[in-house]
């Protein structure tokens, strides 16, 4: 089995005393896309927030294979893991280029994403590059900030409803992009609405329920496993 | 149906009970002077609520009202005193207000167009231009010394000439139990409520139908019309207004008393009121280093307690409504004896120091410290001092999370009753 | 027909960007229109001139035949036109039964009275409740709307900005982050809110788009390049190149 | 009761409380020698100390839980404007409670309002007022004919006004000759650079400046003229209040700066000087205010020979006494305002001369006495129309 | 007049550069972390205080640089004890707690140094006259401290300009969290720039000490007119806080110099509502121009001179 870069075991999260999360296990390979699936309020984007220290976690989180629940969110980012939150979160009094030079993290050594690639991929955005982020119009906002956290050179992305907001063709075109992201070796975390992007470009996914993961196979299975569909993810 | 309207009814009456009877609790006359201050800084400090609390807009200007409404109650008293008019004590705070709200609509012109920092800072700028200006309009703020009047040569109102003390604080008791209520009502209308959406998100707002600018400029007057009512009772209580009750200094003191009080709560201000006179005009009775005192106690609340004290009862008077208030009881009375050996240690240090540094020099380092005589330039005092602090200290955290733990508990009681 | 909202020649620029350039659009009275186009078109900005958050750079806004370019938007509101915010933009404070009643006040006559009790406002009341009923928000009555979950935040949008019982209302991405179910309800019920009213919305999901609008504009780069029934816009190709990609099949 | 309380209302915390402190001692220590030497009537003397916060308002406040506390006189010195409001209030006090007087003995409050439109019979001044001072100002400068041109610099408000017009009407009347080159008024301690008006002063070619600044707006004046390079002299009313001599000397203007006093110790008789050694040795301040210990003696003397500390009573026998003040020279309170009358001195700030013995503030600088003014050159007509009980 | 034009503008720029330096540190944290500072004056205070100190027993010159250190760390403990608690209570507790410190640290000199002023004096090695122009001098000292202005000025502007941590602190103020997750410390940063902010008040109060007089009251009496500064400049603007000092230092020396008032332009006689108004000269409303300023500027141009953003 290969070297597992995410493994998360027994996470159990809060809000208050809420228990939102009962003890979620699953892992994410190296270079691998991995799609979380689920009903709206499971605990999909409440995962991903305690592995990044945004919510305080409870149980094991390794990645690149030292333990990192507990840390403080900055400790993780610069550990390699990148997070694309579903309220973009733009910080709107900064600029377009100001907003992706913040995603940057310093230190040295060659990076595989730079502006010039980001605008490369989004021309949209080089137009608009110093522009207030706050201005920005829905779409707009929702490609810089996956920019942004790539900016930081991740080795894992996680990324929380990439697609809200867009137009259907640039659906398509995050689609490839994403794609695009793994192929040079990034591995991501989907959280996805849109069923069809998820089942097209993940190689497994998990489907999660009553905040723990109940089904785990590839987008094939998942398709012939109608029960399960039924049953966690169809209302 | 009755017992209703009496439950809603039993505050108020509790209210005007409290104020008709506490000069019995406190007959002399210094002590009717200070209930007379509280009950004028009551009135100014929920006026100043309306702007804070309820709109949402910080004033670093708000004694401008108060001041130039009592400027114009003393001068309207003297011409009533000199024209030998009709017009008896009880109604001249009305001027107060109604000046108050002649300024109050003037700068509010200017000053509400935008909330947050700008109005800050423009209140802040009229602030101190109106108080700056009082050295140059002498005839007006009457330069340094101010403006004098006497009370007694106004006509007599049902014989009463409100010479005694007593007879004004009944006057301020009464005019503050109806500002009392009047704000209270304000805050329960239409405009209240919409008071309280401008401040949470003015451009939405404006998007039901609602004008900020213009709900900010009726609360800025209504605010203004209280703080003149204020500052006319004031007129009456002391006989004198000068530049000094329009200056930064009373700005700010109203603000710390509606913070420290609690802005989020409507009776907020009138504890913040009514504590930080009563500290003001006693702590420095009974220790010169008052002020050290008064800064420590401020950033305590702001820091531990930033609901105010209101928010601090609001917490425990829930518990207690559902009956679980003595879940708290053990907890709080293990921390209890921490908390005062910390409190006496932090005393005893502070008057330590101040003796030391500041009196000691030519009257020797001998002192009285809760009334033990001590060489404040001795090891033995400090030493005590210390291991008072440090024990109130390192117990009050071990004991801490004991509170977190029977509030915790107390807290999923309450969510569970609510829930039901 | 007449028109409930006509737009001539509407000019839009920041700076030297034009982001709105040279717009006409007509919006009958009773019709269900979706304004739809490629991110960053400068949809949310027609809103924002319609509505009066931006003045027009040129050209000119007609509500019921009444010009309001240039108005406040709460002038504009209250000539009877309400909006929702792509962004949620609610009360966070208020709790979810205050944001309605709060939202229903100015329609219902109560302006800046500070003499009227609020809780003795029965039609306020009335009409707060209904609406957290619609919207599936009664369980949440008390709740401080900024806790409310996401999806729960997009449907109390949609509640206040119908809540003033306008006769023109504009949606801005009114499903965006809903699931399917949610999107099923939130179509069920702006088809309910909105009849006899006029609709004026911005949606990039098709579903929704093609269930609910009577006539769809497409807006690329600010200009329209076509405005016509679903069934057409789906067809052409010109809309197809630069917005539905594959989804138009 | 076999105390006799005295409160003292003065600022004890805040920005005034340097001098508020100053003060108490002051009288604390006069109250020790009058205990020591048997005390009044066989009554102990007790300065209770009240803390007005230089605030008006809060002044009346802590004078009334003086009255509660039974203390029938109060003493206060620092601002006009708590001495107007205290003067009223205690008028008006009287009034209303007959039969529990109390008395105002001010120290230091100079506005001339006080024994004149605003007078009060329950109100005793031992301080000249600000005329007064002037008076013997230009009565000093009657016989100084190098002084020629001169600037006149006042902090805006009442005192600096009064400093100002009394200043323009006495000089024309003793020294027509003498020209006002520029008058200036400056807001009350708001400047922190005084440069801007040293460049004026500089460009009218005054060859004197008269000011009545006190505290920081006296410092930094004298720091900006030293900074400039002016070479004028500088007559003051308060160079030498809490840390004032401390600037002078930083700005190296020695025997330039003259300020208007009424008794200056380095040229006082044996027992004033003597009374000094004892006051700084024991208190560790120099004596700013003389006239604190003629209010304590003439009160002593009014209450032994009334054999009664009511205010009626010790009113009546303040009116018009006659005594000799702290250094030798006759004083005299007058029935007609209750102001008292001295001998006023014009002293200069600089090294001390050999056989001087006091310095200020430790800076080895001290005051020389340049001239004194009889008091009968000081006495101005009063517009005081006193109610008496 | 040339004099006079001449004077005024030199006097002007001078204290204009006095207003900047003890301004400059408020405007980092004003425009940074959005946190209206009433203890900055206070940190000026200390600075000059700590100055008076450490010069009395090590010289001048190591107090000129130690002094401020220590001011910053002094505010970099207030931040990390204080403020980042109450940061999440929002503006007006940051406020508060700054307006209940200022208080603490008044008190908590006069403990120390006494009520009266204390004796800090120009060093020796600065206190010659450095030129002088139409026979008045200008000390050497006034000149160390435009000197002093000026390097501030350019220091804080590379720190906004050459680095990112304005952006950070910037981005924080809306979300901080987010921030943190693209691997930022915000905590900390926020701590670095309360403390560079502390140390620069400190370095202005150890320059200003010796020229001003060095008592407790000297940083309630600083009072608002910093605040003016950076209102007028631009909340957010460092070049628009160092113009606002100039305009204000030279409007206001101007001012100073001007007598004229309305009676002498028409006449001795008042209409009898203006009253005490026709009497008043230019000159003496001089110190209340930069609040008249502040007012109109605000109610003109909300973001001030060359601010972006209101609040
Ligand atoms: N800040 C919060 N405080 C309290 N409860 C919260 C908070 N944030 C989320 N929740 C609750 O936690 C649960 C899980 O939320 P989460 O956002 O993780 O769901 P999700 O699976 O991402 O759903 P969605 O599809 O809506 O994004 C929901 O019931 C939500 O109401
Ligand atoms: N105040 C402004 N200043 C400068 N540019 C602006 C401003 N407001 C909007 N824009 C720009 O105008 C363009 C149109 O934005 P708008 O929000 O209208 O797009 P949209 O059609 O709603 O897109 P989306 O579907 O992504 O929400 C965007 O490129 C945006 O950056
Ligand atoms: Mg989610
Ligand atoms: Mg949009």
């Amino acid at each position: 089995m290969r070297a597992r870069l995410l493994e998360v075991g027994d996470l159990h999260a809060y809000y208050g005393k809420s228990h939102i999360l009962h003890g979620a296990t699953f892992s994410v390979g190296e270079g691998e896309i991995v799609s979380l699936l689920g009903r709206n309020g499971v605990g999909r984007s409440t995962t991903i927030k305690a592995i990044m220290g945004d919510v305080p976690p409870k149980g094991s989180i390794r990645f690149k294979g030292e333990q990192i629940a507990g840390l403080k969110p900055h400790q993780i980012a610069r550990k390699g893991l990148g997070y694309v939150p579903e309220t973009r979160d733009i910080f709107p009094a900064l600029t377009v280029r100001q907003n992706l030079m913040l995603g940057e993290k310093g230190g040295k050594g060659a990076r595989r994403w730079t502006m010039p690639d980001m605008f490369g991929m989004f021309p949209r955005l080089e137009e608009r590059a110093d522009t207030p982020g706050g201005v920005l119009s829905g779409g707009e906002q929702q490609m810089l900030t996956i920019c942004r956290t790539l900016m930081g050179d991740p080795d894992l992305i996680m990324i929380d409803e990439p697609t809200e907001g867009l137009s259907p063709l640039m659906v398509e075109h995050v689609g490839r992009l994403l794609e695009e992201i793994a192929k040079r070796g990034v591995a991501i975390l989907l959280v996805e609405q849109k069923l069809a992007i998820a089942l097209r470009i993940s190689k497994r996914l998990y489907v999660m329920g009553h905040g723990k993961i109940v089904y785990e196979g590839t987008p094939a299975a998942l398709e012939a496993a109608s029960a399960i569909r039924k049953e966690w993810l169809e209302v | 149906m009755t017992s209703t309207i009496l439950r809603a009814l039993s505050p108020w009456l509790l209210l005007a009970l409290l104020f008709a009877l506490a000069p019995q609790a406190f007959p002399s006359a210094s002590a009717l002077t200070m209930m007379s201050v509280m009950g004028v800084m009551i009135i100014f400090a929920l006026s100043y609520n309306i702007l804070l609390g309820q709109t949402g807009l910080l004033s670093f200007g708000h004694a401008v009202y108060y001041g130039l409404g009592g400027f114009v109650t003393i001068h309207a008293m003297n011409a009533i005193i000199h024209a030998k008019l009709n017009l008896p004590a009880p109604f001249l705070p009305l001027i107060g207000g109604l000046a108050g709200l002649a300024f109050g609509a003037l700068f509010g012109l200017v000053s509400t167009k935008r909330a947050g920092i700008v109005f800050s800072m423009i209140s802040l700028g009229l602030g101190e231009l109106v108080s700056s200006s009082s050295f140059i309009l002498r005839s007006f703020f009457g330069g340094e010394e101010g403006i004098t009047t006497n009370r007694t040569k106004l006509a007599p109102f049902f014989g009463h000439k409100f010479g005694p003390q007593i007879e004004v604080y009944y006057l301020v008791a009464v005019w503050c139990f109806v500002c009392i209520v009047a704000m209270y009502a304000l805050t329960r209308t239409p405009f209240g409520r919409m008071c309280n959406a401008v401040r949470d998100n003015p451009e939405r707002a404006e998007f039901i139908g609602y004008s900020p600018r213009m709900l900010r400029f009726i609360s800025f007057c209504f605010a203004a019309f209280f703080a003149g009512v204020a500052g006319g009772l004031a007129v009456l209580n002391f006989e004198i207004m000068n530049a000094q009750q329009l200056g930064a200094q009373q700005s700010s003191l109203v603000l710390v008393m509606a913070y420290v009080g609690g802005a989020g709560f409507f009776f907020g201000p009138i504890i913040g009121a009514v504590i930080m006179t009563f500290l003001q005009i006693t702590l420095s009775d009974l220790t010169s280093a008052w002020q050290l005192y008064f800064g420590l106690l401020f950033i305590a609340v702001v820091l531990y307690a930033p609901g105010g004290v209101a928010g601090w009862l609001m917490l425990h008077a829930e518990a207690a409504r559902r009956g679980e208030l003595w879940r708290l009881a053990p907890a709080y009375a293990l921390i209890a004896p921490a908390f005062a050996a910390g409190l006496i240690g932090a005393v005893m240090i502070v008057e330590l120091a101040h003796h030391l540094f500041d009196q000691a020099l030519d009257e020797g380092s001998a002192m009285r410290l809760f009334g033990v005589d001590v060489d404040a330039a001795s090891m033995a005092p400090w030493l005590v001092a210390l291991l008072l602090l440090g024990a109130g200290i390192g117990l009050g955290r071990l004991l801490w999370p004991r509170v977190g733990d029977a509030w915790g508990v107390v807290a999923a009681r309450l969510n569970r009753a609510a829930a039901a | 027909m007449s028109a409930a909202l006509s737009l001539v020649d509407l000019h839009k620029s920041f700076g030297l960007t034009q982001i709105i350039r040279g717009l006409s659009l007509e919006v009958a009275a009773g019709e269900r229109h979706a304004i739809i186009g490629p991110n960053g078109a400068g949809k949310s900005t027609l809103f924002h001139l319609i509505s009066g958050r931006l003045k027009p750079t040129s050209g000119e806004i007609r509500l019921n035949g009444e010009r309001i370019g240039g108005l406040r938007p709460y002038e504009i509101n209250r000539r009877g036109l309400a909006r929702s915010f792509q962004v949620t933009n609610i009360f966070p404070k208020l709790s979810v039964y205050e944001n309605l009643r709060c939202a229903a006040l100015w329609s219902l006559g109560h302006k800046y009275s500070f003499w009227t009790r609020i809780e003795g406002l029965r039609d306020a009341r009335a009409r707060a409740e209904s609406l957290m009923e619609r919207i599936g928000l009664t369980a949440r009555r008390d709740a401080p709307a900024g806790v409310l979950s996401y999806a729960e935040q997009r449907a109390l949008e949609i509640g206040v900005t119908i809540a003033g019982d306008a006769d023109v209302i504009m949606l801005d991405e009114p499903t965006a982050g809903m699931n399917n179910t949610e999107t099923e309800q939130a179509v069920a019920l702006i088809r309910k809110v909105t009849e006899g009213k006029t609709l004026v919305m911005v949606e990039h999901d098709m579903g929704v788009v093609f269930g609910l609008a009577d006539r769809i504009s497409v807006l690329v780069y600010g200009q329209i390049i076509a405005c016509d029934t679903p069934a057409r816009i789906r067809e052409n190709d010109a809309v197809r190149e630069a917005y539905l990609g594959q989804a138009g099949h | 009761d076999d105390t006799i309380k005295i409160g003292y209302i003065d600022p004890l915390s805040g920005g005034g409380a340097s001098v508020g402190e100053g003060g108490l001692k002051t009288f604390q220590y006069l109250a020790e020698q009058i205990n020591a030497a048997g005390g009044l009537n066989g009554k102990k003397v007790e300065i209770v100390g009240l803390d007005n916060k230089t605030n008006a308002q809060e002044s009346l406040i802590q004078a009334q839980k003086a009255a509660d506390q039974g203390i029938r006189i109060i003493t206060q010195g620092n601002g006009s404007s708590v001495g107007v409001a205290l003067s009223d209030w205690v008028t008006k006090f009287n009034d209303r409670n007959p039969g529990k007087e109390m008395l105002y003995l001010n120290y230091a409050a100079v506005d001339p309002v006080l024994t004149n439109d605003k007078c009060s019979y329950w109100h005793f001044r031992w301080d000249a007022n600000s005329d007064i001072k002037m008076a013997a100002l230009t009565t000093y400068l009657k016989d100084r004919p190098n002084v020629k041109k001169i600037y006149l610099i006042n902090q805006d408000y009442s005192f600096g006004q009064s400093v100002r017009t009394q200043a323009r009407a006495m000089l024309k009347e003793k020294r027509p000759d003498i020209e006002i080159v520029g008058d200036e008024l400056h807001p009350l301690l708001k400047i922190t650079d005084f440069s801007p008006y040293i460049a004026k002063i500089k460009a009218s070619g005054a060859d004197a400046v008269i000011t009545g600044n006190w505290g920081q707006d006296i410092a930094l004046l004298l720091k900006a003229a030293a900074d400039a390079g002016l070479q004028t002299d500088w007559y003051t009313y308060y160079a030498g209040g809490a840390g004032g001599p401390t600037a002078i000397k930083q700005t190296g203007l020695s025997h330039r700066v003259f300020q208007i006093n009424e008794g200056l110790p380095n040229s006082a008789p044996a027992a004033a000087q003597k009374f000094e050694t004892d006051f700084r040795a024991k208190v560790g301040i120099g004596l700013w205010y003389p006239r604190a210990v003629n209010e304590m003696r003439m009160l002593a003397m009014a209450i032994t020979q009334a054999k009664a500390d009511d205010a009626k009573s010790v009113a009546a026998q303040l009116e018009g006494m006659s005594t000799e003040a702290l250094d030798g020279d006759p004083a005299t309170m007058r029935k007609d305002d209750h102001q008292l009358f001295q001998d006023i001195y014009i002293g200069s700030f600089g090294p001390l001369d050999p056989g001087a013995k006091f310095d200020e503030e430790g800076t080895g600088w001290g005051w020389k006495t340049q001239g004194v003014v009889k008091g009968a050159d000081t006495i101005l007509p009063t517009t005081c129309k006193m109610e008496r009980p | 007049m040339l004099q006079l034009v001449i004077f005024s503008t030199l006097n002007g720029v001078l204290y204009g550069m006095l207003l900047f330096m003890m301004a400059s540190g408020l405007t980092l944290i004003f425009s940074m972390m959005g946190v209206l500072n009433f203890a900055h004056a206070s940190f000026y205070m200390l600075g000059a205080y700590f100055g008076f100190e450490i010069s009395r027993r090590l010289g001048f010159w190591p107090s000129f640089f130690v002094a401020p250190l220590l001011v910053g760390a002094l505010g970099a403990l207030v931040e990390r004890y204080g403020l980042r608690r109450v940061h999440k209570f929002g503006h007006v507790s940051e406020l508060l707690f700054t307006f209940g410190l200022a208080f603490i640290i008044e008190e908590l000199t006069q403990m120390f140094w006494g009520k009266l002023p204390v004796d800090y004096r120009v060093p020796p090695s600065l206190d010659f006259v450095a030129f002088r122009l139409l026979d008045t001098t200008y000390p050497a000292y006034r000149m160390f401290m435009l000197l002093t202005a000026i390097a501030m000025f350019v220091f804080l502007l590379a720190i906004l300009t050459r680095t990112r941590i304005g952006l950070i602190v910037q981005a924080a103020l809306t979300h901080p969290d987010t921030v943190a997750m693209l691997g930022h410390n915000v905590p900390r940063i926020f701590m670095i720039v309360f403390g560079v902010g502390a140390a620069l008040a400190g370095l202005a109060g150890v320059i200003a000490g010796p020229a001003l007089v060095t008592q407790p009251s000297m940083a309630s009496s600083l009072g608002p007119i910093l605040f003016v500064v950076i209102v007028v400049g631009g909340l957010g603007s460092l070049q628009g806080a160092f113009f606002a000092s100039l305009l204000i230092g030279v409007v206001q020396t101007f001012a100073v110099a001007m007598n004229y008032s309305l009676a002498e332009a028409f006449g001795a006689n008042a209409p009898p509502l203006l009253g005490d108004l026709w009497q008043v000269t230019i000159a003496q409303l001089a110190p209340i121009i930069p609040y008249a300023l502040l007012v109109l500027m605000l109610i003109l141009r909300p973001t001030g001179l060359m601010g972006t953003r209101e609040t």
